[in-house]
Parts: C-alpha cells; structure tokens; sequence
C-alpha cells in the first residue's frame, strides 16, 4: 500500500537536538567588520566563560529547523478542529501586509508624526471592533485572551472603586474556560462559580440566589463553553446589573455571531476579542495573539494607557492622559504586528464578509455534529450548537473501554487533527470540535468517517486504538514521567 | 475576499443533511429582542488588492527606521535579523500550528521550544526558564508574582529600572496587592536598599539599566538576600557574550526583552518574554514549560510538563492566567541564538559596547551636550544632556534623517537616551553627531 | 523503533491531483470591483466555454501544494550530491537581496535612466565572472547552461564567418554531457567525438589526429565529467589553437578551481558558467539557472546584444549597437533575478571566500571518496578526483546483481538523496558523487555509512535493494509503461 | 560570509584520511604553469548586513513600478500576484531540489509539473504541453525547430510580431539554417500569406500581437495548411479566459510567455516559456514531460517521461539542448491559475479590456494623440502616435510619475505602446490623460 508519508528528512530517524549537532569552532554569523576602536568592558562586569550555545554552520541550522517544522502538524497541512480556538485558514496576505517596512521596521518609541499610519490603522481597527462588539472605545493592548480577560477585570475593580464600594467576588460558569478564573484571581477577586442548569445554560434561579452586592461581576462566553447559545442572556445581564454588578464577554465563541448579534446588546459591558482565533492571525504553535478589549461608555475612563486619540485636525497620537486609566497592560503598545493581520481581515472581509464567516462556521459545526451524533452523543443532545459542539465518549468507554483520547490519537494515524479533548472538564470524555468555516464539506465528511471508523472499530478492532498513533515522529509519550524526571533543558 | 469554501449546492446540502430549512434556522436560539436588525456599520468586503493597496498606503505614511537612521532604544532595538530566521520561523508548519497539545503533531514546536529553554538557560547561567511570555515588561510583572507569598508582599524596583516596566507593574499590582516602591538612584544607578525587611518579597534591578549603564547586581542580590527577599534581574539578551550572566551575579529570577532575538521592531510588538529561575522555583513558573520524556517504545520526545501549575487544570490556583503566549518569538530567537553561537553572541556585544563607546565620545564633544551621568559604564545605551530639550532636538534630527534617540522627562526635560547597536556605522555615528552639532548651534 | 516519519498531511495517503479537489462553483480569486464599463469584445473572437481551470477554496490550494511540497526532497531538507549539479547550499539572504522591489518590480523596457541600480549590478557581475574566468568580456544573458553553450557555439560559427572561413566540426569527449553535443547540433555544427586515453583524460594522440582546418572548436569541461583534471590541457587548447579552432569551456565543473586556476589561463577562447551550480542559486525543482559566457578580446564583437556599456560619466545602459554581435539569446536580458542572486553569492564570498569553496569542495569529494573507493572503486583508480568522483558498481553487479540503481533506491530508504547514476554513459553502473562543500564532515561519514551497508546488504539481504524504496510517498515507478502508455494530463 | 562548514580538525582529520598532508596536494594536478598565482582581483567577502546594504544601495537606485505608475507592456505586464503565490511556491522543497531524476524523492515537483501541463492543455485547448521553456522567445525558437524538416526549411513571421521575438529567431536561426521572413501587416495586422510554398515550414502569427491588436489566426492557420506547412500561434495566457483558445483556432503549437501567471517583473526574467501542441507533436517536442505511471504496488505516481527525445540521452539527435528549464516559474503559474480558476481568469481578461478600452478612449481624446490602428480591435494593448517622438514623451512623463509605455520604433518614431492591466484603477488612467495632455501640450 502507498504510504503517502512524506519525503523524509535526511539521515537516521531521531532529529537529534542542535545541541548534539553542534561542533566545536563551527559557526553560522557573520558582522561588518568593527569599523571602531574595541572597548574593554570593566572586568567586574565581563562573562567569564561565552554561554554554551550551539556551534553550526547556517546549513545545518536550516536543515535542522525545517525538519524540526516537519514534524509539525498546522493549519495548512490539514484541519485542526479545536474547540474554543477557531483554527481557520490564516490567510497568506497578511503576511504581504505585516512585512511592509513601514509597520515592521517602526520603533515603538517613535514621535506620533513618523507614525501616522500605524496610528490610523489602530484607529479603525479599534472602531470596527466597538462596532462589530457593540462597545463604545477599546483598547488594543492586551497581547492575548488572557490578558484582555485580566485587562477587563481591573477596569472592573477600578470602577468599583472609583463608586467608594470595592467588590470582592467574580461569577463564573462551572465551565468556563481556565483562564477566567485564573484572570480573576489576579484581579484581586475570588471566584464563584455558578452551575449549569440541566439544558446545559446558566441557571438563572441559582445565579439569582448569588447575585448581591459583594459582585463585582459576571464572566461569560456567548456562545457558551458548550457552544450553546445563552438563549437568557437579557436576563442574566440585568440580574448583575441590577446589583450593581459588570458583565464580562469572553469573545473566544465571537466566531459564531458576528454580524448576527452584539455582545453590547446582550447587555455585556466589557468584551475581549481574540484576534488569533477570529480574525485568523496565526496562532505560531502557541502564540502570538492580541486580545483587544472593548467596553461601554462607563467604563471608557479606565481603559488602558496610551490610547490612540485623534486631533481636531485629523491627525493621530498616543495619550497618556487619562487619570482613571488602569495603566498600562503591556511593555508598548500591544502586540501591533498581529493587529495589522487582523485590520487585513476585518476590512477584507467587510460587514458582509464576517456575517458569512459566522453563517458558515455554524453550518460547518452543526453539519459535522449532525454526521457523528449517533456515535459520539452531543453532550446536550436537545440543544442546537453554533460554531462548535462538544460529544461525549462516555458511553462508547463503557461499552469497550475506549477513552476520548484513544479515539484522538487514532484519529492521527488516520490522517486528522484531533479535537479538543477532555475540555469542558464538566462534560465526560468531553470531544470538544470546532471546525470552523473555512473547511470544505468533503473534509467535514472525511473526517466524520474517520470518527465514525474509530468508533467501530473501539468494538472491532480495540488494539489499533490503544496502539495509535503508530503513523507519527513519536508514539503515545509519557507525560506522568516527564514530570517526575524534569528535563527541561538538555 | 471570502476563504469560506461552500458551494451553493454545499449548503443546501449540508442543511438538509442537519435538518434545518435554511442558514437563518441556525440562529433562531438568538432571541429575537437580541439579533442585529441592520448590517454592521463596516465597509463592504474588498478583494486582496484593494486590500493590501491600503495597507501598503498605511505603511508608506509611517516614516520607520528603513527611512531613518535609528538611534532610538529604550527596550526595543535596531539589530540585524539574518534572513534564515524568518526563511525558518515562517515555515507554516510553525506558523499556523497552535498550542501543541497533541504532542504526537507537535514535536516540531515542541523541540524547539525545549532548545529556547536550554539556549535561555545557558545565556542566564539559571536553572530553568519557561517558553516564552507575552514580553519583557509582563515577564516581570509574573517574575514578582512568583515571589510574592503570605508576609512577604513588598516589592522594591532600583532607581534605575524603566518606568514603562515600573508602570506595568503597577498596573498589574493593583490586582495582585502591591505597589511598587522606587529606590532612589543616585548618578543614575545603584541605590542598594539599606535593610531589606521581612515583608520584602522582591528586589528588583534592570542591568544594564534604562540609562544603559550598568549596575552592580551583586550588591543588591546581597542586599536582598540579607533580607531573605528574592533578586529579580532584568537583562539584556544581547548584553550576554560580553557581560556577567544573571545567575553568577545572584539573580534567583531573570527576565528580558527578548525583542533583540529576531524580532522586528514592529511598533511594539509581537516581542518575547523572556523567564528564568533556579530550579527551586520551577513550580511557581508561569506559562508553558516543555519537558522530554520517553514514549511508549521508549524514544525520547517532548511535551508539555507541569501543567498542573497551568490555568487550565489549577484554574484560579494557577501560577498565571498566561495562556496563548509568544511561541513563534522564541522560536524565532532559537534560530537566531543558534546562528550566532558563542562566538558571534560575543561578536554582537563587542560591537554593540564598541560602537556605543564611540557614539558617546562623538556626542558629548559636540559643544553643549553632556553626559548626563559622567563616567558612568554603559553598555549599547547611554544618557546625554541636550541643550533647548530632549524632545525638541529629537525632532530637528528627525528633520535630518535620525531617530536620534529617546527623550526621558523622568530624569529631566534634558535628557536623551541614545541606542548604538551593530548596524550603526562609523560613518552614520560621524553624521549623527555632525546633525546633533547643527540642531543644538 | 521511532519511525522519525515527519508529520503525514491531512487526510487518505494519496494525495489526488487539484482537478480531483476542484468543486464547480468554489474559487479562491479576487479582483478589486471594476471600475470602468465592461466591453464586449469582437464575437468572432469569443472564447465560447471557459478554460476547464480546476475550481478551489484559497485553503484547499494551500494544502494542495503544501502537502505537494512535503513529497519532495531539497537542498534543505538534506544532502543532495548529484553529480555534475553543485547542489549546495542555496542562502536565504539571496531571497532577501531578490525580493527589494527595486529589482523584482523592475520592468525590462524601462529607460536605462530608471534601471541605473540594476545595470550597475550586472556590470559589477559581469567584471566579477571575467577576472573568475580570466575572459575580457561577458553576456549575462543565457538563462541556464546549455543556452550558454550555444551562444558560444554561434559565436564560434560568427568568428569563422567573419574570417572568411566557415567550419563545420565541433570535438566534444565522448563522456560529455548531453548538452554539448546537443548544443553542437542547434549551432550547425556536426560533431566529432574525441576519445579519453586510460587515464580518463583526453587523447592528445588521437585528438591531433582529428585536428584540421574544419575544426570549428573543440567543447571541454575541466576538471572533466568524471572529476579529473586535463592535465595537459596547454596542450590541447594550443592544439586546437593552431589549427585556427577555438576551445570553448563548460562551466558547470567551475566548483572544482575558484581561486586555483582560470579557464582563460589554459587557453579556453569561450567560457560558461552555471550560476544554479556554483553561485547556489537555487535550482527550483529543475530550473531557473543563469549560464553567463565570458569570451576572449577578439571574440567581444560577437557577444550578444543588448550590453551593459559604462558610459563616460559612469551612467549605464543597455547597448544594442554591436554590429558583429549574433544578436539576442533571450527575449529580455537574461534571468536577471538569478543573477541578483549570484551577485549575492559572489561578492559576499570575495576573493578568499571562493577560493575557499573551491578548496572545501574538492576536500569533500577526496574525502568521501576515500570512505567508499574500496566498496565502489573510482573509475580511474589511480587519478585523483577533484569536486566529486565517480564510482562504479560494474563489480558489485558482477558480484551480487544489484545494480547502481538498487543502490540509489536503497540510499533513499537509508535517508539519503542518491547520487547521480549511469552518468558518464561511457563508465559502467556509474555513480557520479559532487558533495558540494557546504555539507559536514558528519554527513559525509553518514551517507559514507549507508553507502557502504547497501553494498554489504547487497550479499547478505538483496531483497532489501530489490525493494527499495519503501519509505516513500510511492515506490519504484515503471517508466517504460510511462513512455508507452502516454498520461500527460488530466 | 562562509558557508562551507569545516573545522581545523576536520580538515586536518579529513586530509589524514584522503592521505594528503595539505589542502594544496588536492590540487596538485593543476600544471604549476597553469596555477593562478595571487589572489584572485575581487574584493574580499563581506557579510549577510553588508552584501544586503551593498543590494539594498543599487536595488534603492532603480525607479521600479513601486514608485512608478506602470503603463509599460510590450511582453512583460504588471499583474497582480497573488499572496499565496510565493508563499507556497517559496517553500524550500521546491525551491532547493532539482530536476526529478529520482522521482520517489521528487513527486511534489512531478504531480505539479503534471498538473501544468494539464492547465496549459485547458488554456490553450491542445493535446499537450512540456513542464517549461526559458521564456516566450525561445519558446518561439523551439516551436520553429519542431516545424522544420527536409524540404520544408523557411519560416514566415506575421509583421504584426513582436520584433524582440523575431531577433531572437532570427538569431537561433543563424545556427539551425533559416532566416524569419517578415510578411506585410497593414495596418498594424493581418498579412496572411497569399500561398505558402511546400518549402515553408511555419507560419507564425502573435495574437494579440504586439499593438495589442487581435489578428485572424483562423486566416492565417488555413494559408498555412493549405501549404502543408504549421501555424504557430504566440499567445497571452491573461487573454484565454475572453478569448478563443489556439486549439480552436487551427494552431499546430502555441506559445507563450508566461511572466503574467505568477511571475513579478524581475526586470525580465527569470520567466516563462510555455508550449503546447497537437499530440502529433509529441515525439518533436524540446524538454521535460512530465507523465502519468504506477509504481510496483500499482499506485500511480509521476516521472519524466519521453526521454528519448532529450539530451541527456539522444545527445545531438536530441529536439532541443535545454536541460535546466524554468520549473519554479512553472510551479508559480500552476499555483496562480489555481487561484484563479476558470471564473477568475475570464474576470481577469473582462477587467484587463475594459480598462485598456477605457484608457485608449482617454488618451487618444488628449488634442494631438491619436491612435496608430483606428478601429482595429485589441485586448489589454494598443498603440497611439503622440508628437514630439514616442522616446521624449515617455521620459516626459517619467517626472510625473509614470512609466508611460514602450515605444515601438520600428512603426514609426511617435508610436507608443500602452498597456493596462487589471491593476490600473480609473483613477491612475485619468491621471496618466492628464500628464500625457500636460506633456504634449
Ligand atoms: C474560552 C476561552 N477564553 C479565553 C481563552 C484565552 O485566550 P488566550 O489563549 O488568547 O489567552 C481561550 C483560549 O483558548 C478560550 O478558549
Ligand atoms: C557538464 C554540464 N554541462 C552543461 C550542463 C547544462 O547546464 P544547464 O542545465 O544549466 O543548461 C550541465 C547541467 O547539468 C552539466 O552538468
């Protein structure tokens, strides 16, 4: 049978670490030569020994980090279903856009006047999210999701402050994503965590019960973890606001509305978008991303510093003014470079464009949900997902002991990306899925047999699963160990 | 533009296929009180050239360092980036790969990550270093939560630390509960805290310092020792060829900027927080960490490891809330770090300390403009005096093609930080003081 | 054992071909809105169905050709020693130099006036290749070698018109490459096959024997096809010199003499150089190249049109003005795009640095073939080889029946990209071996390793070379049944 | 800058082995007479920072269409490429590999010159197409060589093509024994030969030509036939979504040049020779195809095919020389058709004549500019007659900023050739009236 593995790299199987290329007196640099007199730094300060870095030639440096891409899995080399990260086609002109000089080679430190363009790019991209979100300013900031959740939760407490009455707790869902409570944490609040009701939705009796004059506020994502929409979200965000309380948008599910409805309207007072997720930045094997946070009229005194403002005259500057800001959230001015890819897809897909991207992102999810239901059960199986869905290999373990992850990582050897996996930790060997909108239906139908093959053959052919993946650089590792032997450096 | 691939046939299908009479059906869990009854208020959809022709009219407004000669520093720096490191990072294999939770697809990012780690705790002469955070200013803001625990909550930040890292921190301090307290710096460095008390949780020391010179880490690691408080040491990746590494000068915790591994300027950012502690921190750490282990033929291989610091397993216990952070940086800064080697990493110092020497001697002659902190040693950075204003003179060399430097009011309305790095020639120096002279006449 | 197989790409091992992805209706183009009023054009000239173009998604397209990219072996990805090629390391810095829009956005009919960087690039490439050559002049203008060869061919047959005396004979060593006689051919040229003596080198005997007054030229490389340097090549250029015939040098062997010797210093009249060879342009999956020819003073006039010319203020144009000159080889000025890159290469080395990769490069082929000679003896055991060598597997297949092929097949299996085989034609079960100077020692120990356990696997297990490859996107490919059952579309 | 990785103990180790004491010995075959003995006269090497200022210095000298408005075709247009273009066709495995010899390692670059052939074969409605020439004059060259034979020996050229292609026949031409014959084109078109005698090889006709005009191929290929002889057709791969394909047309071959699919300007190369024939044709075609086969398992993969006909085997019987071709433009033009498809490139060709319909209507409205063919039909092309000389005008224009078109000499010393692509909005042809008015008034 044709393998269609790829050509492989050159020499023995095991990519040995650059390190272990690396050879005594090889080197890969090159400067002009010192065109000044040498400087002799004083001695108490010099490094005795140079840092043991690796010694290569440029050749074996290339060789050595194309294999190493190799053996990585991305978007461009197949579908990458996670749910909750939106792992859709990071469009190629972006990169066209991000390498102009005129954005890459500006100094952050630069006098406004030589930054025009760069300030009028933040500019508008600030506005299409307040209208995209329904905030009315916003700051781009925040480097990730994570610090605009905590960039939002202390414009939370400085508001509360600022009114002479300091709140103490911050209600999540028992499913929220990680960072939530942990961004509340750093905020200086203490979390409490507020249960689902049983179609899978806020419990807006129990939330009910909680909501008093000790809650600061609200943090939701809408869609929620589950990928259902939170149909009583009016209710819910004039219960908190009633006491006094924020309501907080985590935008990680924004892929599923836009165009459709707004956070703003659903009465949230501060959201954050994850550009690396919606608007298709590249998420880089981990980051970089840009969560920019967006917020009411209230709440605009305490956005982040600088904050771009344009003059009367049309021009653009960065202000520091701003005695009730929270301050400053990043060493900058945020991570601008992403927020260039997202201003590309913002503006190139148009208000048109982003509705058709959430259309057809619900479609995708709800089509493949449709495909493996009846082997892979929807964790609330009465309610309609959006743009992603979560199933459950509870039943499918019972039966033949097959786990959420056996069906992952036979997945792999049969050629696909798993989804997430035992995430939302609520739901049971929990497949979380989002396939996005820019997978086509022969790929959705593909990997839905793939699905389907694995839970076959969990009765028919169990070996193949606890044995996968067998196809990969590596086979099943050992995370138990790696964190009882640490090696975390060679 | 559209990247959404459906057919008109794929969507009748595929609605018929989930049950659902049209696409609108989809969304009917919407309330109605709650849909948008309009179109967003966003320009329609453009096509990739319209699109890239008005970023590319954006771009050609900014008047950046392809067009001025940068003299400008203060935390982000005009190095040489050679061509392999982008040639490598780009692969989209890197690129558009997430968070590698399937180890298995991952062990690209994987391994590369682990060879940050090792290269970072080479450079820092420390124990153990995470794989990336979002940039130098945030490393510190989690290098101080790191040492922050009961009695022990106080944070002490020398004279000489960048008031952009320093606001930062307060920031982030308002949630944590603490306020950053300045120690005085006299001549523009040192001020060793006399007694550091048992409430002290940090002591905080940027060298070389925002003014470029160079501090005595020792002194104030000693200092805060004696107080059982931990030394948290802001460096300079780039500073490591030539200057004494944090973990030899008694830093338990060191942080950096790691914009001058690779990166571009890029106004800011995406740049790369750079963490690294002894080994008895290592469970504190936040973010990411790769470890090797072995696999179920027992070959070695990566992974992520002590998740269980991490907020997606420990929640409101975690270490950080640090999630996405700047992988595709540090890979970036592995590629470069490789490159350079031992050598060319000596190299680069050299130069950069050369340079800056010779950069200092031409400016301070010109009549008028003083060092601002005489014999004070400086590394690729350094602070003049000039005559009519930071700013003012900053913009009348902008006018004669240079960034000439950054103004830095806290230290007076007179001073300007200056940056030499590697790619500043005799000749462009030469120019550089010759403008100066000129605008200060 | 750890398979070290890089990541397969998404989806069933085959990878179809894009018209087996195209859907009707799918499209990944897009056109800013037109701006003017369509126009119909005349019916008569209508196309009347579209071009059956396949119709795909941007991401589809990504994937398609990422997933193309993986089933194929570079530079980059791990040592590449075809002989006769020079596949060395391309620098990423040349893409950096190629891509400034100053060059890459240049139209080829600009005035002169606008083009001023460009031509003073060629110029200083041109002055560059003559002193590396020792020519008076040269023509940027051939794209790849093989045209070069016939430039020199036609200005060969211009320099004996214009005496007055045509010629109608061309010698070329029977071991030449295709190219040569086939350019003899395209230059109305018959040829005449020149004998090699036992010592692989050129017959001066016979060669004086065929020498005469229809000599038109005689074609060499040097070092020759299998490595050897013409020792007597005074000899044979004054020779041919005599008789009124010109000599004419093939450059590819170039990588073998930087900085040693010039062909002009042994009497070569006509010199080509492959700068995808020795200038690491890159060789693009089979091309573009560059193939300069410099000339001796008395052959200037002939150079094809249009010159770079220097004018007395120092400007530079492009000059059609040369009324012996054959005229034009190109429809423009050449692959001036490689040769931004070969500029790259050839300054960035200096003086001392191409020297030095003449130097490196023959102290590979020495090396490695010292490691190998006594399992696949050299064809000329008692001639020292000089930038690659060539063996032959005539005894193993004597031995054993496994053939220069299996051996190739084999490497591929062992991780490695096989040298050139059966080439010279004129050596049996040829393995021609140029690993180039920019590959390390330990590569060479390896590959070396894999060489010599094919031979020995050769006696103790031949299935294993029979097979090979096994390890690859698809297995040995009938070729005849290519040739006999014609597939060459969709 | 070095490249070549050694050590002093590998080469010291290294030369042990061989058996030489010094890297000298290795080149001791070298007669003494013949050693070049100094340094060769080049400067010394320099570094990745300065061989890219040294470039970045003489590529900031050119004026290119980045700071040009580009009205200037002539065979080499400004056409948008698409992002994605070189993203993927930059990917190192196609970039630093080689021509297929073994094709297990190699079917990324096969399957993609397959599916080449295979979109040349549906643009140009022709049996077959080869995996590329150097451009489209010596792609003409080729096509010539395949038409003669024996008796059949001259060649007849359209007047309306494009002059350079015809050097470049002319040129080849000396070698293989032929010298083009020019036929009339009044009016800028047309000519079709009165008989074609049984010594003529070919008819070659550019459509559109070289003004841009669209000429009566049909014409043309029965005056061929009806001698026995072949009609080779020079096209423009952007004009076959709009216009009738040269297998309709009764072409035997079609070339073209390809630099519009994908390819920058690169100030002319490297290019893209195309060529398609009718499968009769097959045996006599130059250079590499790529076919279809199956591999001992019976999956089916792709090899260079056809051999025979090649240099590598044939020698001198062989149909062309080339070796090396233009695989990577190849690669970048499949990849760039795909993107666009059958709708995108009839969007394109639509988009590319009307805006040439609308700039010759607001140029020749300029008082004292007139068309040099009125009333003949074009595509993308045209030529206008301007006073003052086609030469002084267009440097005129220079200084306001436009690269105005190439004037075409040979028809008359005030024609000048204009091109519009798709990329020129309403706006910039308004402007380009306006300085064409200002310059001839
Ligand atoms: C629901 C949710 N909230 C927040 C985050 C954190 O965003 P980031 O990773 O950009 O910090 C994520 C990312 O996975 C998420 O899925
Ligand atoms: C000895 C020799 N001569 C000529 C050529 C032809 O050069 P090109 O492929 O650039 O046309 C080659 C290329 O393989 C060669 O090896």
């Amino acid at each position: 049978m044709r393998t269609g593995a790829p050509v492989r790299a050159q020499g023995p199987p095991t990519a040995g670490s650059i390190a272990e290329v690396s050879r005594p007196g090889r080197s890969a640099w090159s400067f002009a030569p010192l065109d000044v007199d040498p400087v002799d730094l004083p001695p108490e300060h010099r490094r005795a020994l140079p840092p043991g870095l690796p010694e290569v030639s440029e050749l074996e440096l290339v060789r050595h980090f194309t294999r190493l891409s190799q053996m990585n899995h991305g978007v461009d080399t197949g579908i990458y279903p996670l749910g909750s990260c939106s792992m859709k086609y990071n469009p190629k002109l972006a990169e066209t856009a991000a390498a102009m000089p005129g954005f890459s080679r500006l100094h952050p430190l630069q006098p406004d006047a030589t930054a025009q363009g760069a300030l009028e790019l933040l500019w508008r991209l600030e506005g299409a999210l307040c209208e995209l979100t329904g905030m009315a300013r916003a700051t781009l900031q925040p480097p990730a999701g994570a610090c605009g959740e905590l960039t939002g939760l202390l414009m939370m407490r400085a508001y509360h402050e600022a009114r002479g009455a300091p709140r103490s707790t911050v209600l999540i869902p028992d499913a929220a994503h990680g960072t939530n409570p942990a961004s509340v944490r750093m905020g200086g609040f203490d979390v409490v965590a507020i249960p689902a009701d049983d179609r899978g939705l806020v419990d807006v009796e129990a939330l009910a019960k909680v909501v008093d004059e000790d809650v600061a506020g609200l943090m939701l994502t809408n869609p929620n973890t589950l990928g259902l929409f939170e149909r009583d979200i009016a209710t819910i965000t004039e219960l908190v606001h009633s006491a006094g309380g924020l309501v907080y948008y985590d935008g990680a599910n924004l892929n599923a509305i836009m165009g459709r409805t707004r956070p703003g309207d659903m009465g949230f007072d501060i959201v954050h978008i994850n550009t690396h997720k919606t608007f298709a930045t590249p998420h880089g094997g981990g980051g970089p991303g840009a969560g920019p946070v967006g917020v009411v009229e209230e709440l605009v005194p305490f956005l982040p510093v600088p904050r771009v403002e344009r003059a009367g005259d049309g021009s653009f500057r960065l202000s520091e003014d701003a005695p009730s800001s929270i301050g400053r959230m990043h060493g900058f001015h945020g991570n601008f470079a992403v927020l260039v890819r997202a201003y590309a897809y913002v503006f190139m897909h148009g208000a048109d464009g982003l509705r058709e991207v959430s259309e057809r992102a619900v479609l995708n999810a709800n089509y493949l949900a449709a495909l493996v239901r009846d082997v892979f059960p929807l964790a609330q199986p009465n309610e309609r997902p959006m743009h992603e869905f979560v199933s459950t290999a509870a039943d499918l373990k019972e039966r033949t002991g097959i786990r959420a992850m056996d069906v992952a990582k036979r997945l792999i050897d049969l050629g696909y990306h798993p989804p997430t996996v035992y995430f939302p930790l609520v739901v049971e060997e929990a497949l979380m899925v989002e396939p996005t909108e820019t997978e086509s239906r022969e790929t959705l139908d593909a990997i839905a047999a793939a699905l389907r093959q694995a839970a076959e053959e969990a009765s028919s052919d169990p070996d193949v699963l606890h044995d996968a993946p067998v196809t990969t650089p590596v086979r099943r590792l050992d995370e138990a160990r790696a964190a009882r032997h640490l090696k975390l450096r060679w | 533009m559209r990247f959404a691939p459906h057919t008109e046939d794929d969507v009748r299908e595929m609605l018929a296929t989930i049950g659902v009479a049209s696409l609108d059906d989809l969304f009917e869990e919407i309330p109605p009180g709650l849909r948008l009854g309009r179109p967003l208020g966003l320009p329609p959809g453009v096509s990739e050239e319209e699109i890239l022709d008005d970023l590319a009219d954006l771009a050609g407004r900014d008047r950046a360092t392809d067009r001025l000669v940068c003299f400008a520093g203060a935390g982000a720096y005009d190095h040489f980036v050679p061509s392999v490191v982008w040639a490598l990072a780009g692969r989209s294999e890197f690129f558009t790969s997430y968070t590698p939770y399937q180890p298995e697809l991952s062990q690209g990012v994987l391994q590369t990550l682990f060879e940050f780690q090792s290269m970072v705790c080479e450079l820092t002469a420390l124990d153990v270093s995470n794989a990336s955070l979002y940039d130098g200013a945030t490393a510190l803001v989690e290098a101080v939560n790191m040492t922050r625990s009961g009695e022990r909550s106080r944070v002490l930040v020398a004279g000489g630390v960048d008031p952009r890292l320093v606001a930062t921190l307060r920031t982030y301090g308002a949630g944590s509960g603490y306020a950053p307290e300045i120690l005085e710096a006299p001549q523009g460095r040192g001020g060793v805290p006399a007694d550091v008390g048992p409430d002290v949780a940090a002591v905080i020391v940027q060298h070389p310092n925002v003014f470029g010179v160079l501090e005595d880490v020792g002194g104030f690691a000693a200092a805060a020792h004696a107080g059982g408080a931990e030394l948290v040491h802001v460096f300079d990746p780039t500073s490591l060829g030539v200057l004494a590494p944090p973990g030899d000068l008694g830093a338990d915790i060191a942080v950096a900027e790691g914009q001058s591994l690779g990166n571009p300027l890029n106004y800011g950012g995406p740049y790369l927080g750079i963490l690294a502690a002894r080994i008895g921190h290592v469970r504190k750490m936040p973010g990411r960490i790769v470890g090797e282990t072995l696999d179920v033929d027992g070959d070695p291989g990566y992974v992520l490891t002590l998740q269980a610091r991490e907020q997606h397993i420990r929640r409101e216990k975690a270490t950080s809330n640090i999630c996405t952070n700047q992988t595709l940086m540090a890979i970036a800064a592995t590629i470069h770090l490789a490159w350079l080697g031992p050598t060319g990493l000596t190299e680069l110092g050299q130069r950069c300390a050369a340079k800056a020497a010779y950069a200092f001697a031409a400016l301070t002659a010109v009549p008028g403009v003083r060092a601002a902190f005489p014999g004070a040693p400086f590394f690729k950075e350094f602070a003049i005096r000039v005559p009519g204003g930071a700013g003012a003179v900053r913009d009348a060399l902008l006018e004669r093609g240079f960034l000439g430097g950054v103004p830095a009011p806290w230290a007076g309305p007179d001073v300007l930080l200056v940056a030499v790095t590697e790619r500043r020639s005799r000749a462009q120096i030469d120019a550089f003081a010759a403008a100066l002279a000129e605008v200060v006449a």
